[in-house]
């Protein structure tokens, strides 16, 4: 269990700089089919701020943000989404993944389509991987301890 | 008769006695009542007193709108495409990371003297960047002799600086100044690896400390305690 | 060859020339803490000299924006880290070398 | 230009083999920490040099950004780590 560290300079750092990392790693997600990165990469640097938040401020701040149950629906939806977006393809009578049959659902031409599901799918991974990758952290960090008895000696 | 007397005098010893044990209670209640709110109020000059009702909800608001503000220029600065869907997909990731971080940039922050601290803290660049211009030539004269000429030693001082964004200041100012490194921060003391004797004397007569105390307004530079050599420092922090 | 060649030239020359310097300390000098100050400092400076020559060499745009915002990450991120490194060295025990360490280490065996 | 940065380049990479040294023989996993730290700032100027020699620094950039970052965060970590274990 980490408790909250007395480090001044390293909480203050963190404090000033969280903020912009996940606006960074959001860029990275929401900017995958222009630039390098994506989904997975944004993901790992969300799940990263997360892990600078837990080291300097302590596992009670994380947790109000994200805790184990919400890392476990979230990694859910995410997958929910990716799967969810693939199969919608198939309904509307193309292959696993087609986004260009996506149009007719969205009144746009199949180049706007392809660049929106693309998006989607992105955003759906970013989602798993930065929940499973919390969920390492915390079952890393909380060797034996599940939150539930922390919460009785609170 | 003297019995009587005698009687008499021991009651009314204990009568004072009694009215000293009272009044005694009295001045500890007062004093542990001043203590209390003395501690109160200096938990409230930190801002770590939560704010309730109303008010609350208006900072809250406030660091949000502001946090939002920040976070959508730094996404436009990394973006560079302006158009409409682009924009409206930052606005909807800036404000949702506002929403989770409100608490975060702007803990800490005395309200009203916002523009002077930038001010002042923006004519400390220049200073500071000279001060990292010595320290360069500093590493470079003492990297290539073929003797270096160090003797490093550990200073302790104590400071007077409160809020956490000015310990950075000053912690990230004397790592970056010639031949100090702040080693640790222990309820304001800073330990200080030193790499020479003069180098330990400047940085004790507090003359960055002002200049930092100065930006955030805050007091001045207050004693130096002690120069201690390693090994009796380390002993402290241990025990 | 125009005056903004020379300039970025001469920033990269410089960063090139601080980068050697902090690296020949991190090899020469004698312990733990005097490396961090050859690190701590040479490299904040040398990064700052090659970010800013490389944001001169792509002149006014978003790019160079982005490059003086890694300068300022830099700024940041660099001395924290070596205070938060030099701080694991200090808590865990790790003591600094001093000219009279031989002396300091003949008293702890006698005690 | 391109030969100038080309030369620079070759030269951070020199540095970077010679902080390897420190890197891989250092007494104390510390001094490992502070050379790679050493080697990842190096590296972050390599990889913008990349980008102008190949004329991709727009895609070379953010891939800088993460390096850099991920260098703060993998020394504080690491460091947080140490400290809490209580030997180094």
């Amino acid at each position: 269990m980490i408790r909250e560290s007395d480090d001044v300079i390293v909480k203050a750092v963190a404090r000033l700089l969280m903020p912009f990392i996940v606006v960074y790693a959001l860029y990275v997600v929401m900017h995958g089919h222009y630039s390098p990165g994506g989904g997975f990469q944004g993901g790992v640097i969300l799940a990263a701020s997360f892990v600078l938040l837990g080291v300097s401020h302590g596992l009670g701040k994380t947790r109000r943000r994200m805790s184990e149950k919400v890392a476990g629906v979230i990694s859910s939806i995410g997958v929910l989404i990716y799967g969810g977006i693939g199969a919608l393809c198939l309904i509307l009578g193309g292959n696993y993944l087609h986004y260009g049959k996506l149009s007719k659902l969205l009144h746009v031409t199949p180049a706007e389509a392809r660049s929106l599901g693309i998006l989607g799918v992105e955003i759906g991974v970013a989602l798993a991987v930065m929940a499973v990758m919390c969920t390492v952290f915390f079952a890393i960090f909380t060797v034996g301890e599940s939150p539930e008895d922390d919460r009785s000696v609170e | 008769m003297e019995v009587t007397l005698l009687l008499e005098t021991t009651e009314n010893a204990f009568r004072v006695l009694e009215q000293a044990r009272e009044h005694a209670t009295g001045l500890l209640d007062t004093a542990v009542q001043f203590t209390a709110e003395e501690t109160r109020f200096r938990e409230e000059k930190r801002g770590q007193i939560l704010f309730t009702g109303a008010q609350r909800r208006r900072t809250q608001f406030q660091n949000f709108v502001g946090t939002t503000i920040i976070l959508f220029a730094f996404w436009m600065l990394l973006s560079g495409k302006f158009d409409a869907f682009h924009l409206t997909l930052g606005a909807i990731c800036c404000a949702l990371v506002a929403y989770l971080f409100h608490d975060l940039l702007f803990a800490n922050v005395r309200v009203g003297d916002m523009r002077v601290v930038a001010a002042r803290f923006i004519a400390y660049i220049p200073w500071l960047i000279q001060q990292i211009l010595l320290a360069n030539i500093h590493v470079v004269s003492l990297v290539v002799r073929r003797r270096m000429p160090i003797d490093p030693r550990v200073v302790k001082f104590k400071t007077k600086l409160e809020t956490d964004i000015s310990c950075v200041t000053l912690a990230n100012s004397i790592t970056l100044t010639p031949g100090t490194i702040t080693m640790d921060i222990k309820d304001g003391v800073f330990y200080v690896h030193a790499v020479s004797q003069k180098v330990a004397d400047e940085l004790n007569a507090g003359d960055m400390e002002d200049r930092v105390a100065h930006i955030f307004m805050e007091a001045d530079h207050l004693y130096v305690e002690d120069v201690l050599d390693a090994a009796r420092i380390y002993q402290t922090l241990r025990v | 060859m125009p005056v903004k060649d020379i300039i970025v030239i001469l920033f990269m020359l410089g960063g090139l020339f601080l980068f050697s310097t902090a690296t020949l300390g991190l090899l020469r000098l004698p312990d733990f803490y005097t490396r961090l100050h050859a690190t701590g400092k040479g490299d904040t400076l040398a990064a700052l000299w090659s970010l800013i020559g490389l944001a001169v060499y792509h002149g006014f745009s978003l790019t160079s924006a982005k490059i003086i915002f890694i300068a300022v990450f830099m700024f940041l991120a660099q001395p924290t880290a070596t205070h938060a490194i030099s701080r694991a060295a200090f808590r865990c025990g790790v003591q600094p070398w001093t000219c009279e360490l031989a002396v300091l280490l003949d008293e702890d065996t006698v005690e | 230009m391109t030969e100038f940065f080309l030369i620079i380049g070759i030269g951070m990479c020199v540095l970077v083999l010679l902080c390897l040294y420190r890197a891989t023989y250092g007494p104390t996993i510390l001094n490992r920490a502070a050379g790679i730290s050493a080697i990842g700032t190096k590296t972050l100027i390599i990889l913008l040099l990349m980008g102008v020699v190949y004329d991709r620094i727009d895609m070379f950039i953010d891939i800088s950004m993460v390096y850099a970052l991920l260098n703060f965060l993998g020394t504080v970590v690491l460091s947080k780590y140490l400290e809490r274990s209580g030997e180094a």
